[in-house]
């Protein structure tokens, strides 16, 4: 029987349905031994800024119970250094690329980013982060605001063509509203969840385990959070999610898509096992054929309940 | 340097005393390709607690085989020390950039090795490497019984002080004073120092390098989440910004480093 | 040295800072096989509401990475059931039983709750559940709205000189902004957190996993973000705190303690291990005498950062 | 009935085919007071994954020695008979009610139990218990190769008669199915049916029961947490309310259920 894996997210066509999560997966030449790139679904990068950020100091990260902590900072080197030194890898690789962008003082770096990123035809889309928890100095993400959301999305919105995908933040009380809001605002699709919030500590020394004290928890941990949130997102609104956190394997995967996610994200993972986002491309395969399902897309939302 | 993930099959396991444990691996791929002062990662566990990979120095080659030699200190570790001969372990190599040598002028000098604690791990595989020179290896541990492969050092040739904290064995101080008195009394004057240990050793250990000129190049330790440069979890303070010590180290030359 | 244990929580006065966290610990009954009861700092009920609740379906728990999920829909068998048939046992053990009530319409069954309450001398305080994502129908919880918080917790507190705790949940945007109004509506302690909302769905049925589909997850995945949020209570108010969320351990614990929790709660451990609270108790006082520490209140919110 | 919390040491461990496994424990307080029906709740590893302990029926009971009867079909047993004999497991028990019998008249009458798939472990032990009464045993599995303890029972005195879905051995059919046949043609009328499998088995037992108005016995599961009483994670429906499989139960009454 023939499957098909190939999904779509606005007019971004996948040729299936698993990305790798931005800060995960370096600019993907860290992985180019493990695995044959061009037959992952698509690439998103590590955050970008406009300038180069140095990022938080180290120790940035510790484990915790099946996950992680991290507070990296969002170091990047910048705009420029990345369009020279990291783009032309990634264009050869011929896949999709997904530049995710994060911005210190909103909206105006937000739209300087993203109307330079216009000019460059092998970004394929642009993933806004506005759910970073680990930029310094900041006490609340635009992420965690139904409002602040819809505004930044609608600037953006406004000046690219490109597809537009927004990350959210796990860290609100009520997900399914920042999502709406991030729809109204003309979002392509959402991308969810980024990490919750957490902090751990080394009780002889009387520290945070990661430098920065509080810190973003991801891994196979929080994967009931948030497939429990891409369920909500996937009720609440049209566009498609992406949905992320704690895919380990071809069941976790399958978790998400059922709940709702048209493509889902690996990230925490890859450090576990670099070729592992291959091996779940596989494994939906396999899924499809040993379920009689046609078509991937059948199995979004699939969930009985 | 291409990296490998395999699965390796361990041949042998031992412990040598304590919590230390010496272990040898299968891995031909890695075995061809290592350098001293490079790591293997490894996943010692196919459940989520530990979640993480552990990096281990390599800690020698010999044919087809690699050597680990470590100490039971948490979770994956004595996991890792249960596992049996024959069991198969998942892991990725050669991980880092290794100690610099064997190209320069250096080769045919005086080298100084010095080891604290565990540190012992790569300098061994290095002092293999390093053979056809003068080795002055420094080894330091808290305490007799902690001192590591002195004999092993002996058996590759290479010249053998140790220092204890509390005197029970050798120049009673740490491994770093010892150097300085080495150097002080100009009775050995190395082309390079070699070191990996505590992060206060090694600082003292550049001080001192900065101190008599010479040219030092040290192995660091950071928590890794990959391993293989992804993250950007483990980096360290440099004089060209931050780096990774999985990728751009673990080995720095002692002048780069902005402590 | 001598080492002291014992803490306040308003008046209420523990010979040691661990409890054992409502709904994990039965009625005690459960566990007088295990251990002396009376050595704990303190127990909670199983949460009780007015009349007896049957709860959920079946199934009602399943396992996740590091944790697990239930959804027990505050099964109990309603407080004239509990006064007759389970507080005669508690009020034996002789150590401060702190009662956990809920409302399935507000406020007057709390205060109904309350003044009954009141008239029970062997309750020595009474926890606020107003963060159960269990009880079905209801879209909201009372502890993910600070106005509402603060109206039920100022009404229950008109009503009742027995020490107050307001249990909150982590499934909320800003903590600290809740913790305050319980603080200000004149809680006598928060204690916090509650289980995080998530979801898991079995694959091959495409079903979730717990029958009622979205459940709350505990255990030690979540723990990093219940020390997290802690620490950011601890930081914002000035009433104690009794943290719990994936505490297993005595450095679980300790991590609790150190980021301000005046006592601390065992759930979900109490499933794996149940003697395990009792050797909490054991393992602060060496942590104690270890680390030359006269009074464990020393400890609380002593985190260097 | 007191229960138990110990640290039981593995005295044999055997791999009777397949994913099935056979182990000993030297659990003397819980082998004292063990009765058919009831069950251990064991901790096959003290990372966090997996996290709970996991239920499993005592097979039999020998002086101070209890035996299990697994199959692999998950992360816990698979490292559970990844252990080795010596190698200690934290366990709780004897948890749950067990069967009812001896007290009653039924003593002396015949007995039919009924085992679908893995639910022959807490029956053998009741077998054995019951040994001075005729006891026919039904045995159901999928295939042939997944029949079990057929000569065990035969060696505790039991006639034995078994049903294969796929009719590669004995009657082809469900054991429920096996069970109409033998009681329309009344070749055995027995007194109580005990029964241990899949739901649907049990809920065509329990049918078959009423029809024939006969008392049966019916042992459950439910996904436990705790195993103790505490979770309330274990409920099922009975004409009384919900009960705790791992407290009320795991053996109900047919009567008393409400499907
Ligand atoms: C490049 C590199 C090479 C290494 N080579 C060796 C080696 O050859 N032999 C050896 O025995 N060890 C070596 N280590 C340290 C080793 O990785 C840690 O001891 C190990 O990861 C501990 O894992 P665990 O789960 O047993 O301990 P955990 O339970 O993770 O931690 C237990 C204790 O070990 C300490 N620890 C954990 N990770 C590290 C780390 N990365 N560095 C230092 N301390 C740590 C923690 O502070 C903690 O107190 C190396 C580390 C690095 C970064
Ligand atoms: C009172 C009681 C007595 C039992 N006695 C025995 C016994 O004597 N021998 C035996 O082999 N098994 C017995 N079981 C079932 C046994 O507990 C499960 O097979 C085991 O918990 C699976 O753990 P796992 O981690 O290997 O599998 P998991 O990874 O947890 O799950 C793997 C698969 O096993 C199934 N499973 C998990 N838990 C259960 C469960 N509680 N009941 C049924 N299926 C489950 C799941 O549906 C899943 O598909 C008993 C269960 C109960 C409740
Ligand atoms: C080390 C690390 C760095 C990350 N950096 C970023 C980042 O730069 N931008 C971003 O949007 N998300 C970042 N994330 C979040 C991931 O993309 C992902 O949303 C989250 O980790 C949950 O997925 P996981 O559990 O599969 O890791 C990072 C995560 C980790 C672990
Ligand atoms: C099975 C189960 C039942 C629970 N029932 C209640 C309850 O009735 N009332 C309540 O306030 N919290 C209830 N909780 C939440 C716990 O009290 C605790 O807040 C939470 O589980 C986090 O702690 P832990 O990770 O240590 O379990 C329950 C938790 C579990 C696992
Ligand atoms: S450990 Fe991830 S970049 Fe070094
Ligand atoms: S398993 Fe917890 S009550 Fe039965």
């Amino acid at each position: 029987m023939p499957t098909r894996l190939a999904v779509e997210i606005g007019k971004l066509k996948l040729s299936n349905p698993v990305m790798t999560a931005s800060g995960t997966f370096g600019y993907a030449e860290e992985f180019q031994d493990f695995m044959e790139l061009k037959k992952l679904g698509a690439i998103v990068t590590k955050t970008l800024t406009l300038k180069p950020r140095q990022g938080n100091a180290a120790p940035r990260t510790c484990e915790t119970p099946a996950g992680m902590l991290n507070s990296i900072g969002l170091e990047n080197p910048g705009l420029e250094i990345f369009i020279q030194d990291k783009l032309p890898f990634l264009k050869k690789i011929g896949i999709p690329i997904v530049m995710s962008i994060a911005s210190e003082e909103e909206p105006e770096e937000f739209l300087e980013l993203v109307s330079r990123i216009n000019l460059i035809p092998e970004v394929a889309a642009v993933e806004l982060n506005i759910s970073c928890p680990n930029v310094r100095g900041k006490n609340s993400l635009i992420a965690q605001d139904a409002e602040a959301t819809y505004q930044i999305v609608q600037e953006v919105r406004k000046r690219t063509d490109k597809v537009l995908i927004t990350k959210l933040s796990p860290n609100v009380t009520s997900i399914g509203e920042i999502a709406e809001s991030a729809e109204k605002a003309g979002s392509d699709a959402i991308s969810l969840i980024n990490t919750l919030g957490g902090m751990s500590i080394d009780v002889q020394q009387r520290k945070p385990k990661v430098s920065s004290g509080i810190a973003g928890l991801s891994g196979p941990a929080i994967r009931p959070v948030a497939v429990r949130m891409v369920w909500e997102v996937f009720n609440k609104v049209k566009i498609p999610v992406i949905g992320m956190g704690g895919i380990t394997d071809v069941p976790s995967a399958l978790e998400f898509i059922i709940a709702g996610a048209t493509a889902v994200s690996v990230g925490t993972a890859n450090f576990i096992n670099p070729k592992i986002s291959l091996a779940i491309v596989s494994g939906l395969k396999e899924y499809l054929v040993s379920n009689k399902i046609a078509d991937i897309q059948e199995l979004v939302g699939s969930l009985k309940i | 340097m291409k990296n490998f993930q395999l699965s390796a099959k361990i041949l042998s396991q031992k412990k040598i005393k304590g919590n230390y444990w010496h272990c040898e691996l299968a891995a031909p791929l890695i075995a061809k390709n290592a350098c001293p002062g490079q790591f293997i990662n490894i996943r010692v566990s196919d459940t989520y607690d530990p979640l993480l990979r552990r990096p281990l120095s390599i800690h020698g080659v010999k044919g087809t085989k690699i050597k680990i030699f470590y100490k039971v200190v948490g979770k994956a570790t004595e996991i890792l020390a249960r596992k049996k001969k024959g069991e198969l372990l998942d892991i990725i190599g050669p991980l880092g950039n290794g100690f610099a040598f064997g190209k320069r002028k250096t080769e045919n000098g005086k080298q100084i090795l010095v080891a604290g604690g565990m540190g012992v791990a790569p300098l061994m595989f290095l002092a293999e490497r390093l053979k056809k020179t003068t080795i002055q290896v420094l080894v330091g541990a808290r305490t007799r019984e902690e001192l590591l492969c002195i004999n092993d050092f002996k058996q590759a040739g290479c010249l053998v002080s140790v220092a204890t904290d509390d005197g029970s064995a050798g120049f009673q101080g740490r491994v770093s004073d010892l150097l300085k008195q080495l150097l002080q009394e100009a009775q050995f004057r190395p082309q390079t120092i070699y070191a990996c240990g505590p992060r206060l050793m090694l600082k003292a250990v550049a001080d001192m390098a900065n101190e008599y000129a010479l040219a030092a190049q040290l192995s660091l330790e950071e928590h890794m989440s990959c391993g293989i440069g992804a993250c950007l979890g483990c980096v360290v303070k440099t004089k060209g910004g931050l780096k990774r010590v999985c990728k751009e180290g673990p080995v720095f030359a002692a002048k780069e480093l902005a402590w």
